[in-house]
């Protein structure tokens, strides 16, 4: 019973991680600039790669038993690992490239040429 | 791109393109086991036949310590000649100068981040005898976390952690003593007893007296004296891997490159 | 019933490694081809982990732990080196 | 399902391969490389050789693409 639950929240999480993930690289494909580019990846990236490795820890110790607890752990120090650093590689990128002055975009207000002046 | 170079260019691809059809022409169809590797699998994890076993239920681990001993203690060696060479030629007098790094940002998370991937590695290299990975894989792993201070903190923040080139290289050579002790203690073993024992053999055969499963009660855990070698190697290539980022990102002075050291 | 939608999840986390390759070939300058990078190595380490679940050996998680742990440092020093490249040092 | 990954991943190798050779930023050159270690370390992983997969994630993904940027900070960006 509780083995058939946590398949069920499992896949549930899975195939919600799979459609963020299209969602998030449909974005990356149609926005204009970069700087509107991070947010789709950030849905991508968090969404579309966290959550289903959080369903596949509770996936693989629904399926597997007691024998899957490795998956089941590794899958969660990897989603706990990439919670932590994805934002912050996704910062150091984009701080070089507004360094570098690329394209803005469509943008009405920019924060950070004002803390430059 | 000029039409010589277009030439060149198109017939290297054309050459290889018919080296790999050929090789591609001679390779088995799937389900063939060559007679070596018959002799791998039957020899390795085989409860009916235990004369010639090496007792480790890691494929790998059984051909690279029982039939390739020899072959990953000269992989090391030379792993560690090139480290040295390249010591010699760009190593001046290293200034671990403190500079600021990244953002704070980068740096908090980076100093989170390095307990975190340590550990990791000691477990890939620990829990090798069942999982895939091993010595190297473990050694590239730690040689991140110090990759990683180097990047997004400073070298200079390296003494912090206790952590120098001379240490490096300290940590590197006992790693490589680990090593060649553990294949050595057999014939040292035979030597003063006068009994029959193997060098780089684990399994415990029934006409040598000395293996190293029985003799440190692990004869169910794992194949063989793994652990330590691994942890040996792990040390080895994580340090090494650390003193070459560590010589190539050294700023470069006024004063010329290699050549004349004191 | 679970076996279906483990293929579909797979089959879904390939069609946007592919929508991400494009980005990664035609994207204008470099940052866009890191973040298309980014989006395609952790898509390729779910559906490490999921092929894991299918095939039913449980220790060949460990690659893709390994796969997000390089990704950071070469996301960090390609950043590095765009920052050094504008300061001038 | 593994047969077609398998391909995909092969067709993406040969047309990074071709925008390696191609472009004129080198830096650019060299984060296409890592992204061609990556797939081929998920080719390995998909052919379950697992060990050899982590060897090309260490080895070829991040080892060679950081030495690689280093080198290049000593050298101009931009080919002729």
């Amino acid at each position: 019973m509780v083995n058939e639950l946590l398949e069920i929240i499992g896949i549930f999480l899975v195939v919600l991680g799979g459609l963020l993930n299209i969602i998030g690289s449909i974005g990356m494909l149609r926005f204009p600039s970069y700087f509107l580019r991070i947010h789709a990846a950030t849905v991508a990236v968090i969404g579309g790669s966290v959550v289903p490795l959080v369903g596949i820890a509770f996936l693989s110790y629904g399926i597997h038993g007691s024998e899957g607890v490795v998956t089941s752990l590794g899958a969660l120090g990897t989603a706990a690992f990439i919670f932590i650093t994805a934002p912050v590689s996704s910062h150091a990128i984009s701080r070089a490239a507004a360094r570098m002055r690329m394209p803005r975009g469509p943008l009405t207000h920019d924060h950070l040429e004002e803390d430059g002046k | 791109m000029s039409l010589k170079d277009s030439i060149i260019g198109i017939s290297f691809v054309a050459l290889m393109t018919a080296i790999l059809i050929y090789a591609f022409l001679g390779y088995p169809e799937v389900g063939f086991v060559r007679p070596l590797g018959e002799f791998y699998l039957y020899n390795t994890f085989n409860f009916n036949e235990q004369g010639w076993w090496s007792a480790s239920p890691n494929a790998v681990t059984g051909v690279l310590w029982d039939y390739r001993g020899y072959d990953t203690l000269y992989e090391t060696m030379v792993f560690y000649v090139g480290i040295v060479a390249i010591a010699l030629f760009f190593e001046k007098e290293s200034s671990l100068r403190r500079t600021s790094g990244m953002t704070v940002i980068v740096r908090a998370t980076t100093k989170l981040v390095f307990v975190f991937i340590l550990t990791s590695a000691m477990a890939i290299t620990i829990f090798s005898v069942k999982t895939p990975g091993g010595g190297f894989q473990g050694g590239s792993i730690m040689a991140i976390a110090y990759i990683a201070i180097i990047i997004a903190l400073s070298r200079g923040f390296l003494p912090e952690l206790r952590m120098d080139l001379s240490k490096a290289h300290l940590i590197k050579i006992f790693g490589l003593i680990l090593i060649f002790s553990l294949t050595v203690i057999p014939v040292a073993y035979s030597l003063a007893s006068g009994t029959v024992a193997y060098a780089l053999q684990n399994q415990p055969k029934p006409w040598s007296e000395f293996g190293y499963p029985t003799f440190l009660g692990l004869y169910s855990l794992s194949g063989g004296m793994v652990i330590p070698i691994q942890v040996g190697e792990l040390v080895h290539v994580g340090m090494g891997f650390t003193i070459m980022f560590l010589i190539l990102t050294e700023r470069e002075g006024k004063k010329e490159l290699g050549g004349k050291r004191s | 019933m679970i076996d279906l939608l483990l293929n579909v999840a797979i089959s879904m986390f390939v069609l946007s490694i592919v929508f991400s390759l494009y980005r990664m070939i035609r994207g204008p300058t470099v940052p866009d081809r890191m973040l298309a990078l980014d989006v395609i190595s952790y898509g390729l380490a779910v559906v490490m982990g999921l092929i894991a679940i299918v095939s039913g050996s449980p220790y060949l998680i460990v690659i893709s732990f390994s796969l997000a742990l390089w990704f950071f440092i070469g996301a960090l020093y390609v950043a590095r080196y765009l920052e050094g490249e504008e300061i001038g040092e | 399902m593994m047969e077609l990954i398998v391909n995909l991943l092969l067709a993406s190798c040969v047309m990074l391969t071709a925008a390696i050779v191609y472009t004129k930023d080198l830096l650019l050159a060299v984060v296409l490389s890592g992204a061609e270690g990556v797939m081929v370390a998920v080719i390995f992983y998909l052919l379950l050789a697992p060990d050899i997969a982590l060897v090309q994630v260490a080895a070829g993904v991040g080892i060679s693409t950081a030495f690689f940027i280093v080198g290049l900070r000593k050298l101009r960006r931009h080919e002729e």
